[in-house]
């Protein structure tokens, strides 16, 4: 234990106090504390990262350990980890639950991502939640969940993430259910935590069926050596035709797609949107969502060796989600729920990558990996930095809805550069980061699955439009009649903007591939110009309709509507996969098998109880008569029963 | 005359059955006592025709034979006394008459 | 060794609200005492199967003894019943009318369980068991609610019932397990002797189980449990659920499992498809209730049957987690019923669709509800996760399809959990104000804090650090024993 | 054999306890003829403290083993000594009860009362200890005859006479029966000696046909079903105490004095009877039961409710061993405490209000604490519920059914105790948790009924947890 224990420590002392405590410090002392507690742990997570990435050494429980291996890979240290429960048995006599803090290249990057962009919505929220009742609680979330999301990625074993992974959707719950006054809210954390809760299922699974053969949990010794250990103890195996270690694996990443809303668990996300918009920047947008992103590329190696079909599979389910996902974003008019499903589609993105993605850094197989890895760190911060800009949108005109919206430029210049430069990096403008990691995912699956390439140029074509979509509808368009003046955000809130875009220009020219990559060792990679080219040539056409489109008010919207028109209807209802679940939850499970257990419970099983109760009380009142009051009846039934039992007693 | 033991036995058995259907239908109670009386003497027909028959040597017949006698005198008795008191009580000796307390 | 106060001859009732509470608390002290000696004994190397032991022959002729002792378990327990008197006596604090009976009774309840706890006579856990059984009656009949006279009847039958099958299969356990002819109701000299044979196992076994499963709620003998809560007074429904049901899942393990382990070994696949049922259906059930109670009633049959569930599965990472469920269980339902128990003192209504926002108005009460719902929908750093993690990873070691068919069904509940778990903090908590009489009402007071906190503390402190709990469990030799 | 007249008359040596009940019979006979009119008051206590000395007396007999007297005619053990002790224990408990009875509404008859009890008492003690059937018979209806009386006791009360002339119809009628099953047994095994009938006893259809006439009048003085008709409207037609008196020691002695026989006369083939009497627990506990659910007076309430007691007496019966006997002495005794503490609640409340149903008792615990505590006990003992001492007898009465491998017969006891807890509970519901308009008011016991519901109390509460009762009564019990 260390320094490096405060990372999660602070967090949680943190949420402690504020929640318990919180009310009487009152908001302001309460969001001053918060925020100052996570500078702290950014700080902390930056000497880590400076340390781990650059000084390739870290100093742990006082001793200075080298990052790197002997062969030049990137060594995986541990800080501490120390048993939390026993779960030992005569089959398993190692079975440990234990609790620890892993830092590799990949926990490193995400103790980054996690840190900077939970402090931007601390700062952003002061202003953003002012006065705002419950600021308190919402602060003490906040905290719950940087430590809950912290706790994740160092984890060192794959229970420990799934405790965290618990606690991530628990505190995503409680910022969704934020107004819980507002009824809406409370379905969608309802929603949200229920889906959620329901793929976990499938990833609790996955993992007991992983470390029921393995022995163990901790990811060193799953995925070491080439995923040997799940090799030597699952290899072969199978149930009903699959192959168990596929069977587990696929339930892990079912997991990991409740997380990350992957078709056909993307239902919750939109509606997520109900909570406090930096709570969904932060939660919704670049941290808790690619927490499933995180999962598959943190057992990669498993699946890379063990369940190659998987991994396909993977990749399809990416590739349709994020086509999916693009359409539906083309046709919201709520700001929040476009971000909602171009978030999906990112991490859509970020999972085709990993399915496409070789594992050795020798001729850059393993590119998708790394592209996956690096479209996470980009996506989170201009995914945060658009959230927080409609926040600052929303915060100035008290609607999500795009029609109460229009030519704002002037009225909110800041929030008008940080989201054009956003919009730039998501759509794959260079020099801005989000082309750089993006071109990579479309190499890597370019040179895999030539299906899964041209979906994602088209996506990537999508994303550009929808964006821009929303860019021209917010800043340009027609001026709606406003209630009052909209008016720039305060400081607290337009000082992350700014870092955040700044983050959003320079992440393009990280050497992503020299820290993070499949296998652990550096490479350098090359740019392949003509997928380069293609994609901003896709881009360009993308933002270049939707300047047309969006740009002034005109009748190109309706016209294009009245082509696509079922299509459109289907698109905006989100193909009604929402209503599917409906029916599947209310109608079926509700109304069919709960009611019908209920009703089964009190009639058939309790009324059994009650029918034998009932019996016997009839049977009470029924021989009543047998004690007539006559005493030549007694004597007749006391002759009657000498008689039987004589003759039992003789025959029988 | 020699009479088989068969027939005595015959004969309580007989007395014993009538003493049991008189009881269960005599309306009257001094009616149903004399059936209980009927159903002792065949007992009594039995125990002395054992002894007579069977075991002549010892006397436990004959003597288990007066008991009875002498209890069923102590027994009329006292249940001629209560019948006097249902009559008392309810003005009639008829059996229906104590039919009330049932259920 | 279990101090017990009477408060007889009082009838003022803050003295006698005041001597339960010293006197509950005392208990809580002596069961902590317990608990650090027993611990330091353990660590001081002591390895017999029983501490503190105490034999006082009975009935000599019969070979009945009162004998106590405690192993790991039995500590367990003893904290966690501990820990619900405590709570319970501060949540009944209000119990105005005949308050002298009312904690008469209550600790007539706490001495049956206590003893069943640290008997280990047959004869004596027996007697205790029944002692503990007969007050509900009253206490529900007298102080409840609803149809309570309805529903004490209800559950007091069923219960006998289940103590009818028990004592045939303790008749069977005595007069079959003696290995030199010297009968004995001694637990540990049965199990040690080990003599019972087969045969008879499999007709006793089933008996013992089903009389004790009644108490634990199995299906489908479980039907007492929405009544009977519905209807029991706060905390007498929190010792009930919360440490009475566990005397159930206790005794499946003490007695019929370890007794006749043959016979359990033989017979497991009829009970875990009982009690694999019992636990989906509690939780189906209790989804579409609009009961406060009945909800945490139905999910009580989910929870508990989940004990029974990871105590068939006869490893000892489940049988561990069984007994780290059924404490875990005990604080969390307790911590409900008690909130419950709240939330109606003050609204008075239990139906969820005529409340609403409660958040707002009583926000501590709410708090606290919540933690309960994430307690029981296994949330990690709370008592649940650590209970239904340790059942779910023992009771994956069978590789059959039989056993994994249940164990998977089985964590299906975790979600259905979640379902009724949110349909009531969303509906009751959350949401707008349903009644605007109740925008008037007040939070929780001081004794109701104490009951509240206290639970959620040690709900908390099991989820944070369970390794001494479970090692405690694990580490008894009745556990052991099952490691094959 | 009998060798000379001195050694005759030293048969009465061993006979203490008869010849004490005897002498206090003839004082209290004296006492009534003489102390007249202004000396009732001082007659019953003459009375109630000369049996009090009498039965303390008893605990002074001890034998070591068994003893014969009268050429085996009668029989005595310790066990025996015990049992007639528990009888006069039970007695002195009904006389506590019947006290405030005797001393207003029967004052005229109490001498009257003491006498015929204590004559049913001989009786019983003659029927205990005999061994042959001729005693038996002298004994049975020496303790038979004079209860109709009693029941017969409130002249003026139709329902008194109706429960009375029913007894003693029905009692002369089993009699009978059981004579004539009497009669054949000695036609086919030449004796009425219990040993030597056993060494003639060979299972001949004659003889079992005996044996179920015989079984038959035994099962009307305990009331076992199908022979059971007469009791619950005796109960309630009899005075209070009088039907305590019934409920307890006649049923009890008979209860032992059957075991007695059957262990002795015919146990050499015990399957024959055990199957019959198998039969008989099982639809005597469950008739009684379902009878009892529905009555709404007290009095047939505990009629039916002894009933289905008497069946788990026949528990310990079928057994046949020393562990049944002792179980059902013990379950006597424990009954007996439970029994007349219930009955002695009612007979209080009856005598001071007149009251008996159900109804009547709603709210009780509001007026009379004490009294529906004591009932609460009462019932709940009776029901089996520990701690109390029912739960210890039933438990080893089972236990002994048990040992015999009658695990399908104890179920089905077991099962029959929640109908029974049912019942008791009702009791419980009645005065605890029903309202009443019109509620029993507070009433006054007087000294003595106290002291007698005080001993039932502490009975109750204690007996279970002094095991040394018990392990006397198995060091001097013996079976078959």
């Amino acid at each position: 234990m260390d320094y490096t224990v405060l990372l999660l420590a602070i967090p949680f002392l943190m949420f402690l106090l504020l929640g318990l405590v919180g009310q009487k410090l009152g908001p302001k002392m309460a969001g001053i504390l918060g925020t100052a507690g996570l500078s702290v742990v950014t700080v902390l997570a930056y000497y880590v990262a400076y340390s781990y990435f650059l000084n390739k050494g870290l100093t742990l429980n006082g001793v200075l350990e080298s990052a790197v291996n002997g062969d030049g890979s990137w060594k995986a240290l541990t800080s501490f980890n120390f048993t939390w429960l026993d779960l030992s048995n005569a089959n398993r006599p190692d079975l440990r639950i234990e609790i620890g803090m892993l830092f590799d290249p990949i926990s490193v990057m995400m103790l980054v991502v996690i840190t900077t962009v939970s402090l931007m919505v601390h700062i952003y929220s002061i202003g953003y939640m002012h006065g705002e009742e419950g600021f308190e609680r919402y602060y003490s979330i906040l905290s719950l969940f940087s430590f809950a999301m912290l706790g994740l990625v160092v984890a060192t074993n794959i229970f420990q993430m799934y405790i965290f992974w618990e606690l991530v959707g628990v505190s995503s719950f409680l910022l969704i259910g934020f107004y819980y006054k507002k009824p809406s809210a409370v379905k969608a954390a309802k929603k949200a935590f229920i889906v959620t809760r329901f793929a976990d299922m499938f990833f609790l699974v996955g993992i007991l069926i992983l470390s029921y053969y393995t022995k163990t949990f901790s990811f060193e010794q799953i995925n070491g050596d080439h995923a040997a250990l799940v090799h030597t103890t699952m290899g072969g195996l199978t149930f009903m035709g699959c192959s168990v270690t596929a069977i587990a694996l696929t339930l892990i990443f079912l997991g990991g797609a409740g997380k990350s809303a992957m078709f056909p668990f993307q239902i919750w996300l939109p509606d997520a949107m109900e909570g406090p918009t930096p709570s969904s920047a932060l939660i919704h947008a670049a941290t808790m969502v690619v927490a499933g992103v995180y999962l598959v590329a943190r057992l990669f190696p498993v699946y890379f060796f063990e369940a190659t079909s998987v991994l396909t599979f993977i990749a399809y389910v990416g590739a349709f989600t994020s086509l999916f996902a693009a359409l539906i974003a083309c046709t919201q008019t709520d700001i929040k729920r476009v971000l909602a499903f171009s978030t999906i589609s990112q991490i859509a993105y970020m999972m085709v990558a990993l399915g496409v993605s070789g594992y050795a850094s020798a001729h850059e197989a393993g590119l998708g990996f790394t592209a996956s890895m690096w479209h996470l760190f980009t996506h989170a911060m201009f995914k945060a930095l658009l959230f927080m800009c409609a926040g600052a949108i929303i915060h100035a005109v008290h609607s999500n809805e795009m029609d109460d919206m229009g030519n704002m430029r002037k009225y909110l210049p800041i929030t008008h550069w940080t989201f054009l430069i956003a919009c730039f990096a998501i759509a794959g403008i260079p020099p801005f980061s989000g082309f750089f990691s993006k071109d990579e995912i479309l190499t890597a699956a370019f040179e895999s699955n030539m299906i899964i390439y041209v979906c994602q140029a088209f996506v990537a074509g999508l994303t550009a439009f929808y964006m821009f979509r929303l860019y021209f509808r917010i800043f340009w368009y027609n001026e709606p009649t406003f209630h009052h003046t909209p008016h720039e955000a305060p400081k607290s809130m337009t000082i992350p903007l700014i870092v955040l875009a700044a983050f959003t220009c320079v992440g393009g020219f990280i050497p992503f591939s020299e820290f993070i990559t499949a296998e652990s060792i550096g490479y350098e990679i090359e740019m392949n110009t003509t997928i380069a080219t293609i994609s901003v040539v896709v881009a360009l056409i993308g933002i270049a309709i939707a300047t047309f489109m969006y740009k002034k008010q005109n009748e190109w919207p309706d016209k294009v509507t009245a082509i696509f028109k079922n299509f459109y209807v289907w698109a905006y209802h989100r193909f009604y996969i929402d209503e599917v679940y409906l029916f599947i939850t209310n109608k079926i499970i509700f109304g069919i098998i709960c009611t019908f257990i209920a009703w089964f419970d009190r009639h058939i099983i309790d009324g059994f109880m009650n029918l034998l109760a009932w019996t016997t009380n009839l049977v009470s009142d029924e021989t009543k008569e047998v004690q007539s009051g006559s005493v030549q009846q007694y004597a007749w039934v006391f002759i009657m029963g000498v008689v039987t039992i004589v003759a039992l007693a003789l025959y029988l | 005359m020699n009479v088989p033991v068969e027939f005595y036995l015959v004969l309580s058995t007989l007395l014993f059955f009538i003493g049991v259907y008189g009881f269960i239908v005599r309306k009257n109670l001094i009616g149903i006592l004399m059936s209980i009386e009927l159903i002792l003497n065949a007992v009594n027909i039995n125990f002395v025709v054992f002894n007579r028959f069977l075991f002549p040597e010892k006397l436990e017949g004959y003597m288990y034979g007066l008991f009875v006698i002498i209890v069923a005198a102590a027994e009329t008795a006292v249940a001629i006394a209560i019948i006097i008191n249902v009559y008392r009580n309810m003005k009639n000796i008829d059996v229906d008459s104590i039919k009330e307390l049932k259920n | 060794m279990m101090a017990i106060i009477f408060c007889l001859g009082s009838e003022k009732k803050n003295i006698i609200r005041m001597v339960m509470a010293v006197g509950a608390l005392a208990i809580l002290g002596t069961a902590v005492y317990v608990t650090l000696d027993f611990l330091a004994q353990r660590e001081a190397g002591d390895a017999a199967d029983f501490l503190f032991r105490q034999d006082i022959v009975w009935y000599q002729s019969l070979n009945i003894n009162y004998s106590v002792g405690v192993d790991g378990i039995s500590v367990a327990m003893l904290l966690l019943s501990s820990v619900i008197v405590l709570t319970g006596v501060f949540a009944s604090w209000g119990m105005e009318i005949q308050t002298k009976e009312y904690f008469l009774w209550f600790l007539m309840l706490a001495i049956g369980v206590f003893g069943f706890f640290i008997s280990i006579d047959l004869f004596t856990m027996f007697l205790f068991y029944e002692v503990a059984l007969i007050p509900m009656y009253l206490l529900i009949g007298l102080w409840g609610t609803g149809r309570k006279e309805y529903s004490a009847m209800k559950l007091t039958l069923m219960l006998m019932g289940g103590s009818a099958f028990l004592m045939v299969g303790i008749f069977g356990i005595y007069y079959f397990s003696s290995a030199d002819g010297q009968l004995t109701f001694n637990i540990v000299e049965i199990a040690k002797n080990h003599a019972m044979p087969v045969d008879k196992q499999l007709i006793f076994f089933p008996l013992t189980f089903v009389g004790f499963g009644v108490l634990g709620a199995m299906f489908p003998f479980h039907t007492w449990s929405p009544d009977g809560h519905a209807s029991a007074p706060t905390a007498v429904s929190m010792l009930h659920a919360g440490v009475l049901m566990k005397l159930g899942g206790y005794g499946c393990f003490r007695i019929a499992m370890n007794l006749m382990p043959e016979a359990a070994d033989q017979l497991s696949w009829i009970f875990i498809i009982l009690t694999g049922t019992s636990v989906v259906y509690g939780a189906f059930s209790a989804c579409v209730q609009n009961d406060l109670k009945y909800i945490n009633a139905y999910s009580s049959v989910s929870h508990c049957g989940l004990v029974l569930f990871a105590l068939l599965m006869m490893n000892k990472t489940a049988m561990t987690g069984a007994i780290l469920q059924m404490v875990s269980h005990g604080l969390m339902t307790a911590l409900f019923f008690a909130l419950i128990g709240m939330i109606y003192g003050r609204t008075h209504t239990r139906d969820i669709r005529e409340m609403g926002g409660m958040m707002k108005i009583m926000p501590v009460l709410g708090v606290c509800y919540v933690i309960a719902g994430l307690a029981s929908l296994g949330l990690p750093g709370l008592s649940g996760f650590v209970a239904e993690m340790t059942i779910f990873v023992g009771s994956f070691e069978h590789t059959d399809l039989f056993h994994r068919f249940f164990v998977i069904m089985g964590c299906t509940s975790i979600v259905i959990t979640a379902v009724y778990i949110l349909r009531v903090v969303g509906k009751v908590l959350f949401g707008p104000v349903q009644d605007k009489h109740h925008e008037s009402l007040t939070d929780a007071v001081w004794h109701e804090k104490i009951a509240a906190f206290g639970l959620i503390i040690a709900i908390a402190g099991i989820g944070l650090a369970p390794l001494w709990l479970s090692d405690m469990i694990s580490n008894s030799s009745i556990i052991m024993h099952f490691m094959k | 054999m009998i060798e000379t007249l001195k050694d005759y008359y030293s048969g009465f040596a061993i006979m203490n306890q008869e010849l004490t009940l005897v002498l206090v019979l003839i004082f209290v006979l004296l006492a009534d003829l003489f102390l007249g009119e202004k000396g009732k008051k001082n007659l019953q206590f003459a009375a109630i403290g000369s049996f009090a000395l009498a039965t303390i007396s008893g605990f002074t007999v001890s034998f070591g083993g068994s003893q014969e007297a009268f050429a085996g005619m009668y029989v005595t053990s310790d066990m025996h000594v015990l049992v007639k002790n528990i009888l006069n224990i039970g007695t002195l408990l009904v006389f506590f009860f019947a006290h405030y009875w005797n001393k207003n509404e029967n004052r005229n008859q109490s001498g009257e009362f003491y006498f015929l009890t204590l004559s049913t008492l001989l009786g019983m003690y003659l029927m205990v200890s005999s061994g042959n059937f001729i005693l038996f018979y002298i004994g049975l209806e020496t303790a038979s005859i004079p209860m109709a009386a009693l029941v017969a006791f409130n002249k003026k009360n139709r329902d008194s006479a109706e429960a009375a002339a029913k007894y003693i119809l029905t009692a002369a009628f089993s009699s009978g029966v059981m004579l004539f099953g009497i009669s054949l047994i000695y036609g086919s095994c030449g004796s009425l000696y219990f040993d030597e009938v056993a060494n003639a006893f060979q299972g001949l259809p004659v003889q079992i046909l005996a044996m179920v006439f015989f079984m038959a009048g035994m099962g009307f003085k305990i009331s076992l079903v199908p022979f059971h008709l007469w009791t619950a409207d005796t109960y309630q037609g009899a005075p209070t105490s009088v039907t305590a008196y019934l409920s307890v020691m006649s049923k009890g002695a008979a209860a032992f004095t059957f075991l007695c026989i059957l262990f002795k006369a015919f146990h050499n083939y015990p399957e024959i009877w055990q199957n019959i009497l198998w039969w008989i627990i099982v639809v005597t506990i469950t008739v009684g039961n379902l009878f009892a659910i529905r009555q709404k007076n007290l009095k047939r309430f505990l009629a039916f409710s002894s009933i289905s007691q008497a069946g788990y007496i026949m528990l310990g019966v079928i057994s046949g061993s020393p562990l049944g006997m002792t179980s059902t002495v013990y379950y006597i005794f424990i009954y007996l405490f439970t029994n007349l503490a219930a009955f002695g609640i009612i007979s209080n409340i009856e005598n001071q209000t007149g009251k008996v149903g159900m109804d009547d008792y709603n709210g009780l615990y509001g007026t009379n604490p004490k009294s529906a505590f004591i009932m609460t006990l009462a019932m709940f003992s009776l029901g089996g519920i520990p701690p109390f001492a029912g739960f210890f007898s039933k438990f080893f009465i089972f236990a002994a059914a048990a040992e015999q491998g009658q695990y399908l017969l104890v179920f089905i006891a077991l099962l029959n105790t929640i109908i029974s807890l049912y019942y008791y509970l009702l009791v419980v519901k009645a005065m605890f948790i029903n309202k009443s308009e019109n509620p029993i008011p507070t009433i006054k016991s007087d000294n003595m009924s106290i002291i007698g519901l005080g001993i039932c109390t502490i009975g109750i509460l204690i007996l279970g947890f002094i095991s040394p009762i018990y392990e006397y009564m198995t060091s001097i019990s013996f079976g078959m």
